[in-house]
């Protein structure tokens, strides 16, 4: 994470002096604030715009190139030489996430090639949350404050009147070995116990939650509910909130050609809000908002249980803060439990 | 040959050599010239019309779009005029972005200019794209050079064609060092190929002709001017812009859509590469002083057909100052400064790759234009060009078509 | 003899996006919009072993790729068969394709048509529909001895749009196989019946309990027709159909083809009917 | 000469209207120029070749919007010449800025500008190549965008429908990885309502889209406003946002008209 112009992105750092040390942020539904902190926290702010899904399963990958040779087709599939990532900072919700996208690229029967050469090689440094932000929900989603699995080394930051200090936790081979080498003194009992209580405050600061037991059987069960269409007087369409989602694996091929006889086969991210996505015969199955949106939710909540035996949803907030309009799934949720009479399940 | 007295009509539709490109329609009767006409094709358009309500910070993206090959100018003179209009003066480092936002204009005109329209036709070729079979290098040098100073636009504008970061008061979002430093290279490379590009087209056959007219530009103490300025002339002008109205004026040409203007005093005048650099040449770079002397460009320069040679000696000068301008630069404290519009006048010049364009605006207390003047080179030049056209077939009426449609 | 039973034992699973080679071999044409394509491996891959009901992802070079079903015989799987309207720009290039040219196929993909061992089998089909089950027919006829009342119902918009012509004729003639034919609009050589598919199955006479019902065509009229089939006694876990969604990967990666909780290239495109029809029942899911 | 045996499809650009940045954008593909004149013979482009074939011509690209009598009529001929028929930028998709007198009193306008209104030839509106031919397909922006302009070169010499997709700026904002400037900084951005293609160059230089690419599929405009409004922008200021280059593209117009009143 560093700062980016007007938030904190994960981007490439050069040295520790890029982390936005003593630096936060103050999230609501539409809106996002860098603010200054009053003291030099390294980790002080919840989750940014941009996800790590940036670099496991880029916007835009080149999937192979076909040449034509005198008619004939010769198809390459592109190299697969992904640089060796070190993840330093992600959140818990962030790894949830991750192993959900992991399910979908790896372990549904098929393999995806580009997803698996970087996520192989990928060194996770996550970060114990010591603040929530004002869209988190990981606790309703049962994905965080904490750490459990998915790292190989875990940190939690530890500011307290003069001490600023961090309690590291390995979670891997690899993580061990790097412990090994770090200055610093061995974990005391006494340790546990503040990150303990860290993450244990933070469960109490969700600016967000939401009631997941019933959610499958709401959802699947309302799906001609005028909640959808009340939603879409609001909802732009605009896609902002798949694309800020770290889970969201929706993509499109296009086709790019030179006027050499070379042509390449492209996946970037793409949504299921936008109308292309669904076309027959240029007609859109999913022509309208309502629609759209349902999709989005019905399958984030509901229909990736059915598929990846995993709700698609971590509680990271970004698709509420990320939204111009402001739309809140966690309200909407609510909204449309509200709404309905008791459904017999 | 033709006749003694035989009615002929000539009529190109681009011509490209001559300074601003138009159509004309020529009739002939024997040698004698019964009507000559040179038209711009554009339909009116009415900015200054539909300007009249829009919030002044609204005119740079605007007016920008009057012409889709110098859209800085027009964003660089409608900001010039804002900024007057309120009375507000930017930082130095935001001035010379600018510049080099400017200078990349150049570039890429003058290199679209010099290769792509009037190279071929000197050297015999309907288009750069038949000149590239014969000579890709020179094709190859040409489209690296404009796509030069289309990057630098890209750079610091977003994009090559109406860039979208200057704003009234500054930039939406200025460079990094580093970014700028990414240019030098090749800007290296554009100026030792602008030199050559010099030398090789003052080799070309040039037609003996002479401008007789005064010349107009923008003059700045301290640098070849492009940006802003004063204006001055051949004949001692040297007003301030605020000053244009009481000195020209602008005339509707009887039954077209056309606006001619003139000196009040003089009548025609021209702007443009040789006005700039025979008022400006004691300000050229020292690369382009150089190699302009080296070829013979001294003093200044009025045969029409050789600004090809005027214009490539500013392709050296706009890489030079670019060079210049990255090496002094730092980033400025804030990308734009707050411009609070009050009631005022506002008059903005600055130099396009074709001359000087000059807007005025009446701002109203609300910051919303109530009128706008917009005078771009080539209603300033129509009028010498029509002038010149005349003077050039009446010597060449003995021609067939053909080849003095070629000379033109 | 089973039926070509393995099918994921396609190659280059660890590249499940890269196509393989094929060379169209012949070419036929059904229709004004319409052409049949025979393909065989231009690489020295094994043939394309699939199930009926299946489909490819088929490349053309700088255009795009679409999925098509395997129109052609599964115990012959070197000749991979395609039947392909024209619609766009990809089917366009298709239908333009002349033997030697070169294409990309991935797959196959998708679910079949059930395998089935004595019952009754009725196939109704409209339009292009009835080019994913010409597999299911061959298979059928090649097994006739599995099943016991075996029929077609086949609606088309007009004679001249009928695909297949050739085998309609020798399959009508076949005492073994019951086949039915109407058309939305008739022309002077016409003589079958004039209308739409439903009133036809009733001619097949063999709606049971004991029967499988196999259904290919637009959306709408699979409703219409597995409305009407569990109406007349055939249970929807026995009523079939293929559903048709944008599809960019074919393996589950685009999202695009999500119905509900299914993606149609993998638990589809052939779904029971009593899985679907509820959602079928709600627009634009 | 012109007339040898060229089997090379033949390329022509015309002008409307305009103010020829979007026929520029070909000139400005100094990478890919040598290229497509390797494969298509620019048979009809005044603003870079004297040179002229005569039609019919493959692919046409039109730019600019219809003002005159004499361009209505000029267009139906340039349909008649061309197999197909792209018509590039805001101008002729959209009539361009210059449509704004379709709002205003045309008298009003051209006194204001010229002296002597007699001469000037003028329709009262500057409308979209569309509302007078059928075009096949309509590549948007004010200018368009380079690597759009090649894609649909590209396309068509291959048979690919052009990927230009009609979704909205948005898409390329989070493509890109750019901070929302709406949801960061509170400035108001059209990139919700506005159809990709440029890139989203303006949220990546800090700065609201303005829509030069005009409306996205399907737009919510009035939820856009709502919005605008929490950030402080007042009707009268929407208004003028959706009346600039794409004026007069239906949706734009109609929202503007109503917000206007
Ligand atoms: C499982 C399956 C089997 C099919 N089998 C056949 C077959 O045997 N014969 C046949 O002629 N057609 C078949 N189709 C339909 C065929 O895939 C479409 O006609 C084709 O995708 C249209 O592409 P286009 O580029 O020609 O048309 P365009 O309208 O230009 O389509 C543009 C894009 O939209 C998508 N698209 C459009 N229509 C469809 C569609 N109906 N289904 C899926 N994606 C679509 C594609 O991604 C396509 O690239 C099948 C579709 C599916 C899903
Ligand atoms: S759309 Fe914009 S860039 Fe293109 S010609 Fe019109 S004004 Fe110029
Ligand atoms: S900055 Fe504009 S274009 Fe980008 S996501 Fe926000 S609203 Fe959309
Ligand atoms: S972001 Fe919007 S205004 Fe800016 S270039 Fe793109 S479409 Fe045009």
């Amino acid at each position: 994470p560093t700062i980016g112009e007007e938030a904190i992105v994960i981007d490439e750092i050069e040295s520790s002096e890029d982390l936005p040390i003593g630096w936060m942020d103050r999230q609501d539904a539409g809106s996002y604030e860098l603010v200054r902190r009053n003291d030099k926290a390294v980790f002080g702010y919840a989750v940014g715009p941009r996800t790590w899904k940036k670099y496991l399963f880029p916007p835009q990958t080149t999937l192979l190139t076909v040449d034509r040779i005198d008619g004939e087709l010769r198809f390459e599939s592109a190299p697969l030489d992904p640089p060796r990532y070190a993840f330093l900072g992600v959140r818990p919700c962030e790894l949830a996430a991750i192993e959900i996208q992991d399910r979908v690229f790896i372990g549904s029967g098929f393999t995806d090639p580009t997803y698996a050469a970087s996520r192989n090689r990928a060194l996770m440094i996550a970060v114990n949350c010591a603040v929530a932000g004002g869209t988190c929900f990981c606790v309703s989603m049962g994905t965080g404050p904490r750490a459990n699995t998915g790292f190989d080394l875990a940190l939690t930051e530890v500011l307290e009147r003069d001490i600023h200090e961090f309690i590291l936790e390995s979670g891997s081979e690899a993580g061990e070995a790097i412990l090994s080498k770090l200055p610093g003194r061995a974990a005391v009992e006494s340790d546990s116990a503040t990150v303990a209580s860290i993450v244990s405050k933070t469960k109490t600061q969700m600016g967000r939650s939401m009631q997941t037991d019933d959610v499958y059987d709401l959802l699947t069960s309302n799906l001609e509910h005028p909640i959808w269409e009340d939603i879409a007087q609001r909802c732009l369409s605009c896609a902002n909130c798949t694309l800020v989602c770290p889970t969201c694996f929706c993509s499109t091929v296009e086709d790019v050609t030179d006027l050499k006889g070379t042509a390449v086969r492209q996946r970037r991210w793409d949504s299921c809000f936008t109308m292309e996505f669904t076309n027959l015969h240029q007609h859109p199955v999913r022509s309208s908002t309502s629609s759209r949106y349902r999709q989005w939710m019905t399958h984030k909540l509901a229909y990736w249980q059915d598929q990846f035996d995993t709700s698609g949803c971590v509680g990271c907030g970004r698709c509420i803060t990320w939204c111009p309009a402001g739309i809140d799934m966690t309200a909407e949720v609510a909204a449309l439990r509200a709404n309905t009479e008791v459904t017999t399940v | 040959m033709a006749g003694k007295h035989e009615m002929r009509e000539i009529s190109v539709d681009y011509l490209a050599r001559v300074e601003g490109e138009g159509a004309m329609y020529l009739k002939l009767d024997g040698d004698e010239i019964i009507d000559l006409e040179f038209s711009i094709f554009e339909p009116p358009r009415f900015y200054e019309a539909f300007l009249r309500g829009r919030g002044h910070a609204e005119a740079p993206d605007i007016t920008s779009r009057i012409c889709g090959i110098c859209p800085i100018a027009y964003q660089m003179s409608s900001i010039n005029a804002m900024e007057h209009a309120a009375g507000v003066e930017v930082h130095a480092q935001i001035r010379a972005l600018r510049r080099i936002l400017y200078c990349g204009e150049w570039i890429e005109s003058h290199a679209l200019h010099v290769y792509m329209l009037h190279a071929p036709d000197f050297l015999g070729y309907e288009s750069a794209i038949e000149l590239a079979e014969d000579l890709p290098e020179v094709v190859t040098n040409a489209l690296r050079l404009k796509k030069l100073g289309n990057t630098v636009m890209t750079l610091l504008g977003g994009r090559e064609i109406h860039p979208i970061n200057m704003r009234v008061g500054g930039f939406y979002r200025t460079p990094t060092r580093k970014e700028l430093d990414s240019l030098v290279e090749e800007l290296e490379w554009a100026l030792t190929t602008s030199e050559a590009t010099v030398r090789l087209v003052s080799g070309f056959d040039f037609p003996d002709f002479e401008m007789p007219y005064e010349f107009v530009a923008l003059r700045h103490p301290d640098e070849y001017a492009i940006t802003d300025g004063r204006i001055v002339s051949t004949e001692g002008l040297d007003i301030d812009v605020t000053e244009w109205s009481e000195h020209f004026e602008e005339i509707h040409v009887e039954r077209s859509n056309a606006l001619h203007a003139k000196l009040k005093k003089r009548g025609t005048y021209h702007v443009g590469p040789m006005a700039r650099f025979t008022l400006n040449h004691d300000k050229l770079t020292p690369r382009a002083r150089a190699v302009a002397e080296e070829v013979g460009l001294e003093g200044g320069e009025r045969n029409p057909f050789r600004s090809i040679i005027v214009r490539s000696v500013e392709l050296v000068l706009a890489c030079e100052e670019i060079l210049r301008l990255i090496g002094s630069y730092e980033r400025p404290p804030a990308p734009w400064i707050p411009v609070e519009p009050r009631s005022a006048v506002g008059h903005g010049a600055s130099e396009a790759p074709r001359g000087i364009l000059y807007h005025r605006y009446e701002i109203d207390g609300e910051g919303l234009i109530s009128d706008a003047k917009i005078v771009p080179p080539t209603s300033q030049n129509q009028r010498s060009i029509e002038e010149d056209l005349r003077q050039f077939v009446s010597s060449r009426t003995h021609m067939p078509d053909d080849k003095l449609k070629w000379q033109l | 003899m089973a039926l070509i039973a393995t099918t994921n034992d396609a190659p280059a699973l660890s590249e499940p996006m890269l196509p393989r080679p094929f060379r169209v071999t012949a070419k036929r044409s059904e229709t004004s919009d319409t052409v049949t394509l025979e393909f065989e491996a231009a690489d020295d891959g094994p043939p394309l072993a699939f199930l009926p009901g299946q489909f490819t992802m088929l490349y053309i070079y700088g255009v795009g790729e679409v999925p098509i079903s395997i129109s052609g015989d599964p115990n012959d799987p070197a000749r991979l068969v395609h039947t392909v309207r024209s619609v766009g720009a990809v089917t366009n290039a298709i239908c333009a394709l002349d033997p030697g040219e070169m294409v990309g196929i991935r797959g196959p993909f998708g679910t079949g048509w059930p395998v089935i061992n004595g019952k009754d089998l009725v196939i109704v089909a409209g339009g292009i529909g009835l080019a994913p089950v010409r597999p299911l027919i061959y298979h059928a006829l090649a097994n006739r001895d599995r099943y016991f009342c075996l029929g077609l119902a086949y609606g088309s918009r007009s004679p001249s749009e009928l695909l297949y012509r050739s085998e309609l004729e020798e399959w009508s003639e076949r005492s073994d196989f019951n086949l039915q034919m109407t058309v939305d609009k008739g022309d002077s050589t016409w003589r079958g019946s004039i209308g739409v598919v439903t009133p036809l199955m009733q001619r097949l006479r063999c709606e049971t309990e004991e029967t499988v019902a196999v259904i290919c065509g637009p959306e709408i009229m699979m409703k219409v027709v597995a409305r009407a089939l569990n109406a007349r006694g055939v249970a929807r876990d026995n009523i079939y159909v293929s559903l048709e969604r944008n599809m960019k990967c074919g393996i589950g990666f685009c999202g695009h083809c999500q119905f509900g909780a299914d993606f149609i290239c993998r638990s589809g495109p052939v779904f029971p009917y009593s899985a679907v029809a509820q959602k079928l029942g709600i627009g634009s899911l | 000469m012109t007339t040898s045996i060229n089997t090379k499809p033949k390329l022509a650009v015309w002008k409307f209207a305009s103010c020829d940045g979007c026929q520029l954008t070909l000139l400005d593909c100094e990478d890919e120029l040598l290229d497509i004149v390797g494969v298509m013979d620019i048979a009809y482009f005044p603003e870079a070749t004297s040179r002229e074939i005569a039609g019919p011509y493959d692919l046409s690209l039109v730019e600019g919007s219809v003002t005159t009598a004499h361009d209505a009529e000029r267009i139906q001929e340039i349909r008649l010449a061309s197999t197909t028929l792209v018509s590039i930028g805001a101008c002729a998709t959209a009539g361009g800025i210059q449509a704004l007198k379709n709002f205003a009193d045309v008298d009003e306008f051209i006194s204001i500008v010229y002296a002597e209104p007699g001469f000037i030839d003028t329709l009262d509106t500057s409308t979209a190549i569309s509302d007078h031919i059928d075009v096949d397909l309509e590549l948007r922006g004010c200018p368009i965008s380079k690597r759009q302009l090649i894609e649909v070169i590209d396309a068509y010499l291959h048979g690919r429908r052009p990927n230009t997709p009609n979704h909205s700026v948005c898409v390329e904002c989070k493509l890109a990885g750019t901070s929302c400037v709406m949801v960061a900084q509170g400035t108001p951005c059209l990139g919700p309502i506005t159809q990709s293609g440029c890139g989203a160059i303006c949220p990546a230089f800090n700065r609201g889209c303005f829509g030069c690419f005009g409306p996205s599929i399907d737009p919510n405009i009035e939820s856009l406003r709502e919005i605008w409004h929490r950030l402080g922008i007042e009707d009268p200021d929407l208004v003028k946002a959706l009346r600039t280059f794409n004026a007069y593209a239906p949706e734009f117009s109609e929202a503007s008209t109503a917000y206007g009143r």
